[in-house]
């Protein structure tokens, strides 16, 4: 096109990037904890809090992708147990540690293919495809270990869980570098362009030529190469395989953190940015608790509420940039209190 | 000539900085059909919704029968008596036709379903208005036109004084229409109810209203009694003085194409069908002509084209393009050989809703504007501009394109076609929702395509006059069958045009009955 | 609460099923035990079903569902908790089925009010192998050092509550000394891990850390590592498997799940056999101190 | 009206109800474990597999309601504790059982409604709002009982999960009737009808008039409402009220229970009967595996394989009526095999 050149592009106008608001929450919830705890502002506790959040945020970039399709992952907790479990058993067998890092690796996004793989022959919901593979995964962590752990001999490992470079933890700087790439590909390649356009409407993706098996797959493999990067990471935290490994919150806090971080579950709308932050606010409150000396009774609870507060606030921001928060409630009650519902 | 019904006085509208409405006063009265026209983004279905309660105002008031009026929601307003239909099927596809008829007035005692009454009486509301339908159907599993006709019947038989209809033609055949247009004169007259009714169609307009009103950029530029008009005041309200003389009614006047190019088609289709599909539909397509496709609802005419582009399997005859055989698995390999699709459901798989105009342009072509999957965004989207530009899209087009006016939102799907270069263009439906003024400039676009660039271009509308207008010649569909026999629009009006798409079909004699040999 | 005898038929055939209800497979621990139950129950003559309840009460509740359903000749109880314990233990009575309960003690309240019964508890005296730990901190600091304890535990449990329990009463003997937190790890080194950074993060003069569980320990042992605290932090512990105690960690306790396991096999053996067994049989925790390695079998 | 008595009402075709396909799957399952085992086919296990089964069923019931409006509940399995908990609390306290139960179930329909309330006021996802109610709930069983199990000493209680009617046990019964009535509620109210137009599409069924805050708020409501009914039950089976009661699989297998027999995670689609059909396979599995002795390391890859290989087979049948599934394969393979992925 000649004529390219001559028309200008229209300015954007600097708008507020939608994570705005989460981030602001983020903000103020750090700042209230800190206000309550000395021990919470040091430096080392900041980067313990991130450390801790590693995986989590791990599995949350892997999960923003797999939610931007409009999919789920349930598979990716009981990965991490697996994976974890492969690296160390490569160790035992003597495979040196680099490159049973990246057996590991390619095994992890293999489960993840499989799962795509299967979503997109079967067309069964990604729900029960991943639940299947949740099984499978967490199964095959005990049948491989007789449920014992594996102790991890080759100390050179320990660096991926315990070392740091300039002062921060490598699980940190790991998931900096895969943060910015995963941001990089949504934002900047076509296959970013097509996840989203998957999730926003498939089949106006299909019929515009975007090879839906291709996205489906990628992101699912994403997703598992994230899984099995947190089970290396947790196994080298520990330098011991351990079959239970992620099977905690693990699965539910990196749902919950790209949605804090306004991943859509039903597809096309969301960022790598807005995930992190949710990564982070949880790090920040599972760690403020624990150093605020907050009761094992009352964590759930309390990490509850502050992510609910945290989500309301921000949803009410992207909706009602200006009106007083007290607003919605007095419309709603406009709206329904007068009349019964009926 | 009736009372002053509803009154909409100084409707102010804004979405961000953009103010789409700026002080509009309409009047509609009892017993009068009133068009609301204007150029796509005019601001016609805002100012519908608000006064169905869809969308708050930031301005003005809404009277109704003097008393202001404010409805909290369209349910609000349908039981004050105002009912609507929106320009987007707002139909659930989940659920039966029966329950969409009656959904939120369903009958029953203490939250108890009545389902014999609503069944009974949603088989005579479809018999009356001429579906084919038991009811009991899935909304999902109909064509575009009967989902049409079924949001328009629901608001009908709603007892409203006031009935608001956006665009409620635009998937209709002929036959329906006139129907259409004879019932709501009937029922204006009979129930005394307003009904307004927003429409590009000028014969339609002309046809069913007793009262104009015309927006420009969200301002009234003409407001009178249909009588006191003519054709040409009105297409001079949309698309403006100056450009009103020079652009409508004329037929785009390229060449034809001398009759040896055809002798090397670009795709020859022969026998195509499948079962519970097409029957059997053969034609030849040449670079640089532009062929229509005509036949009544349900004739098969979507179905083909989407089986042409992979997204729907033949099983017996077959497809050759450019001398090789064709056999799309996919649109994606439809699209790699060079086909481009216009879809005629425009929401369900136009576009992407959150992607603004520019990027859903560049979604099928982005492989041309990037190096190892890394986009030259720049680039691709100097290149959809131009084309954007060209097509006139008003409205923001950075802005999500699902908050586009429809009609703009079709010129960025045509904006979207066009971009991907294509050597065979199906259109379904082109011009759905466009309004007069663009309307033949995308016709004079689609004709300079074909001729200039070779595009061969197979155009499906239930408009006749726009096949007349922009084809080359025409082949006609009837139920599933396509003997692929041309007629020359030269020779044909839309009363010939329609008379040949109610003949019997005529069994495909060239390739034999393809569903006996098949059997 | 001992009742009538009970002695299904199936106990008469030659090789009787015994059922085994275990909580999960996810501590070395259970793991242990459900080894020796599988080897001595062979020795001993049974054929051996062992049920893994992932520690979901109501999941244990109809695994011994099915182990009525399987006819067997007697359970083996390792309750996932002690309150729940006594419906399970009061169905197998009335199904006629007698209850062998080990490491988790049977709530004696609850299982009267239901009708329930149980033959024999083996296992061991939780409190104890709590007060072990405390007196050996408070041996190892010194009485007058100024000792301010955390707790990596599972306070959602009974028997690790039992051993802090039993750690906070002996550290109250000194004045010196006191228990400032109970952080929750799950029973999962990862988590542990985790939750002890965070413990010490808050509490930066915290010296002394009782993990009351094998996998919390190994948490805790690498949580004072990363935080470059072993030379401040000392480590109690219930003893992790194949973990040598050195560095910050300074001593263990440890159960022996497949002693438990049997003598509960030798239980229902000579039960069967028409011998009289013991109601209670506790056993005391083994000791573990600064240099040693706790060998296979010995677990916390 | 009168013209309703003249028109004949057009008979309706016969054809397969959608459920067809999981409960054929159903019935190979249970035939293949009873060929296994001889004690899987007698008529107790069957009871004891129902009896197993019920809470679940309770809670797929409920999960069905919140995900035909395109919702989600995450909070069912921490209410059954915290009900749980509750009910064994207020009979502690000297309130009679049948007067404890009618309180616990409406604080679980009250604890529903706050959720719907949340949902609907503030606009937030309800991933979110559940996520942190699930929080609450959990944590508040923790705090009320310490960690402690509370006895239930009124014997009558233990009907409710201990007694038989006809030999059918009183969870079953209580699961069938509650099945039933859900089922007419979905498929002959006008409450049903909206909670299906809310799922197939929010907007359009907003613009319908349909009431959507009654319908959101309705659904959480009863799903607040069968979680406390699965945590009396779970009580009244152990006689103790237990803060950890229901956190294990309950909540990932009501949804998947629901999933399985045929309803969308995107909403509007699907059945209570599918729901139930997938609550029982979700039973038989379970109860199967353990009938069998299949070791525990095993039985999480089981039942996942149960499960995923059912609804591959179903989704099959629902889009193939006919075809071979070799031939899915196949159309995929051609669509995909010859060609890169690209
Ligand atoms: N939700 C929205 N957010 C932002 N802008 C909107 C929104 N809805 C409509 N608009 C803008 O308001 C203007 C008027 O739109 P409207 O849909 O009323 O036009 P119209 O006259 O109905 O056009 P058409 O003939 O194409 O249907 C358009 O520029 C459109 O982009
Ligand atoms: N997007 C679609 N994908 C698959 N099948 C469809 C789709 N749209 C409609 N159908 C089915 O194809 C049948 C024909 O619908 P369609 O609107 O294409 O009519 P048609 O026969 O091509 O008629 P027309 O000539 O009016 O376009 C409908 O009965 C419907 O079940
Ligand atoms: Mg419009
Ligand atoms: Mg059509």
């Amino acid at each position: 096109m000649s004529s390219a050149a001559k028309t200008p592009v229209m300015p954007r106008r600097w708008s507020v990037p939608d994570e705005a608001g989460i981030l602001g929450m983020l903000i103020v919830v750090f700042a209230l904890f800190c206000a309550m705890s000395p021990n919470m502002r040091t430096v080392s506790n900041g980067l313990v809090l991130l450390l801790n959040g590693a995986v989590i945020g791990l599995l949350a970039l892997g999960q923003t992708f797999v939610l931007l399709i409009g999919g789920i992952d349930l598979s990716t907790g009981a990965n991490i147990a697996f994976m974890g479990v492969l690296v160390s058993l490569l160790m035992a067998h003597g495979v040196v540690w680099p490159l049973a890092i990246a057996m590991t690796l390619a095994a992890g996004a293999v489960m993840g293919t499989i799962n795509g793989l299967i979503i997109q022959i079967f067309r069964v919901p990604p729900f029960i495809v991943t639940f299947s593979t949740m099984g499978v995964a967490s199964s095959m962590a005990l049948i491989i270990t007789g449920a014992n752990s594996i102790s991890v001999t080759q100390s050179g490992f320990a660096v991926i869980g315990q070392g740091a470079i300039a002062g921060v933890p490598v699980p940190v700087v790991v998931l900096a570098i895969f943060a910015i790439l995963a941001g990089l590909l949504l934002s900047k390649t076509i296959l970013g362009t097509h996840i989203y356009a998957t999730g926003g409407n498939r089949e106006a993706a299909r019929l515009a030529g975007v090879n839906l098996t291709l996205t489906t797959i990628t992101v699912y493999a994403i997703s598992g190469f994230c899984a099995s990067l947190g089970g290396v990471i947790d196994t080298a935290r520990l330098m011991v395989g351990f079959p239970t490994t992620g099977l905690g919150d693990e699965l539910f806090f990196s749902i919950a953190a790209a949605v804090i971080g306004g991943v859509s579950l039903f597809g096309g709308v969301g960022r790598v940015q807005g995930a992190m932050i949710g990564a982070v606010l949880i790090a920040v409150v599972s760690d403020g608790m624990n150093v605020l000396n907050v009761s094992s009774y009352w964590q759930s609870l309390v990490i509850g509420l502050i992510v609910l507060v945290a989500v309301i606030f921000d949803t009410y921001r992207r909706r009602h940039a200006g009106t007083p928060i007290s607003e919605t409630l007095r419309a709603f009650l406009r709206r329904h209190g007068s009349r019964r519902l009926s | 000539m009736g009372a002053d019904l509803l009154v909409a006085e100084g409707i102010v509208k804004r979405y961000g900085n953009a103010t789409v409405l700026h002080g509009v006063t309409v009047t509609f009265r009892a017993g009068e059909v009133h068009g609301l026209i204007g150029h796509n983004g005019a601001g016609k279905s805002t100012l519908l919704k608000i006064i169905a309660g869809a969308v708050v105002p930031d301005g003005g008031t809404v009277r109704l029968e003097g008393q202001p009026v404010s409805f909290s929601s369209p349910s609000a307003a349908a039981s004050a008596g105002v009912a609507s239909v929106f320009q987007e099927l707002s139909l659930l596809e989940n659920l039966t036709v029966t329950q969409n008829l009656f959904l939120a007035r369903e009958l029953g005692t203490a939250g108890v379903l009545d389902k014999k009454a609503m069944q009974a009486q949603a088989s005579d509301l479809l018999r009356t208005y001429g579906l084919p339908l038991t009811g009991q159907e899935k909304v999902a599993s109909l064509p575009v036109a009967q989902r049409q006709m079924i949001e328009i019947i629901s608001a009908l038989a709603r007892n409203a004084r006031v009935i608001l209809l956006d665009e409620p033609t635009t998937a209709l055949e002929r036959r329906q229409i006139d129907q259409l247009v004879h019932t709501l004169r009937r029922i204006a007259r009979e129930r005394q109810v307003a009904i307004v009714i927003v429409d590009h169609k000028l014969d339609e307009i002309f046809a069913v209203c007793d009262h104009v009103t015309a927006l420009t950029d969200g301002r009234v530029v003409l407001n009178g009694p249909i009588a006191s008009l003519t054709h040409a005041d009105v297409v001079e309200s949309i698309v403006g003085k100056d450009e009103a003389a020079a652009s409508h009614g004329n037929r785009p006047s390229s060449p034809r194409l001398a009759a040896d190019v055809k002798a090397l088609p670009a795709l020859t289709v022969e026998g195509i069908g499948a079962p519970r599909g097409l029957k059997s539909v053969s034609f030849d397509l040449a670079p640089g002509e532009i062929l229509g496709l005509y036949g009544l609802a349900g004739s098969g005419r979507s179905r083909l084209l989407r089986t042409l582009y992979g997204l729907e399997p033949f099983e017996w005859g077959r497809m050759t393009l450019r001398g090789q055989v064709y056999h799309p698995a996919s649109p994606r390999n439809a699209m790699k050989s060079g086909l481009t699709y216009l879809s005629e459901e425009r929401k369900a798989n136009g576009f992407i809703p959150e992607f603004d105009a520019v990027r859903n342009c560049m979604l099928p072509v982005l492989g041309r504007h990037a190096w190892l999957g890394m986009i030259r965004k720049h680039e691709a989207e100097q290149e959809a501009l131009v084309v954007l530009r060209s097509l006139r899209i008003r409205g923001n087009i950075r802005a999500p394109l699902g908050r586009l006016s429809g009609g703009n939102q079709q010129k960025a799907l045509l904006a979207k076609a066009v971009l991907q270069k294509p050597s065979i263009l199906l259109l379904d439906e082109p011009t759905k929702g466009i309004d007069v003024g663009t309307k033949s400039e995308i016709h004079a676009f689609i004709r300079r395509m074909a001729k200039e660039s070779g595009v061969a271009v197979l155009v499906v509308s239930t408009e006749e006059e726009e096949l007349l207008t922009v084809c080359d010649d025409i082949i006609i569909m009837n139920g599933g069958h396509c003997s692929g026999e041309r007629h020359e629009v030269v020779a044909l009006d839309s009363g010939t045009l329609r008379r040949l798409a109610l003949a019997p079909p005529r069994p495909d004699t060239r390739f034999g009955n393809a569903m006996e040999t098949v059997k | 609460a001992q009742g009538a005898k009970l002695l299904p038929e199936s106990c008469k055939q030659p090789n009787p099923l015994i059922g085994v209800a275990l909580p999960n497979t996810s501590n070395p621990y259970y793991i242990a035990m459900r080894q020796s139950f599988l080897d001595h129950g062979k020795a001993a003559g049974f054929n051996v079903v062992v049920s893994i309840a992932d520690n979901s009460d109501s999941r244990q509740l109809s695994q011994i569902d099915a182990f009525i359903q399987q006819k067997v000749c007697a359970v083996a109880l390792n309750a996932v908790d002690s309150g729940p314990g006594a419906a399970m233990a009061t169905a197998l009575s009335k199904a006629g089925i007698p209850v062998f309960t080990l490491n988790v003690s049977v709530d004696e309240a609850d299982l009267k009010a239901q009708g329930g019964q149980i033959v024999q508890y083996v296992g061991p005296d939780q409190v104890e192998g709590g007060k072990v730990m405390g007196d050996a901190t408070l041996a190892s600091l010194g009485k007058t050092a100024k000792i301010i304890a955390g707790i990596v535990g599972d306070p959602q449990q009974l028997p690790t509550n039992e051993r802090d329990t039993g750690f906070k009463q002996a550290l109250s003997a000194d004045s010196n000394a006191t228990v400032t937190r109970v952080v929750n790890g799950l029973v999962q080194p990862d988590v542990s891990l985790k939750v002890a950074m965070e413990m010490l993060q808050g509490n930066p003069e915290m010296n002394v850390i009782f993990a009351d569980t094998g996998p919390g320990a190994v948490g805790a042992i690498q949580a004072v590592k990363a935080l470059g605290k072993a030379d401040k932090v000392s480590i109690f512990a219930f003893c992790a498997a194949d973990t040598k105690l050195e560095g910050p960690y300074k001593g263990c306790s440890a159960q022996q799940p497949a002693t438990y396991a049997q003598i509960s096999v030798q239980s229902i053996r000579g039960y069967i056999d028409g011998k009289d067994v013991k109601a209670n049989v506790f056993l005391p925790v083994a000791v573990f101190t600064y240099g040693q390695t706790p060998p296979p079998g010995e677990l916390g």
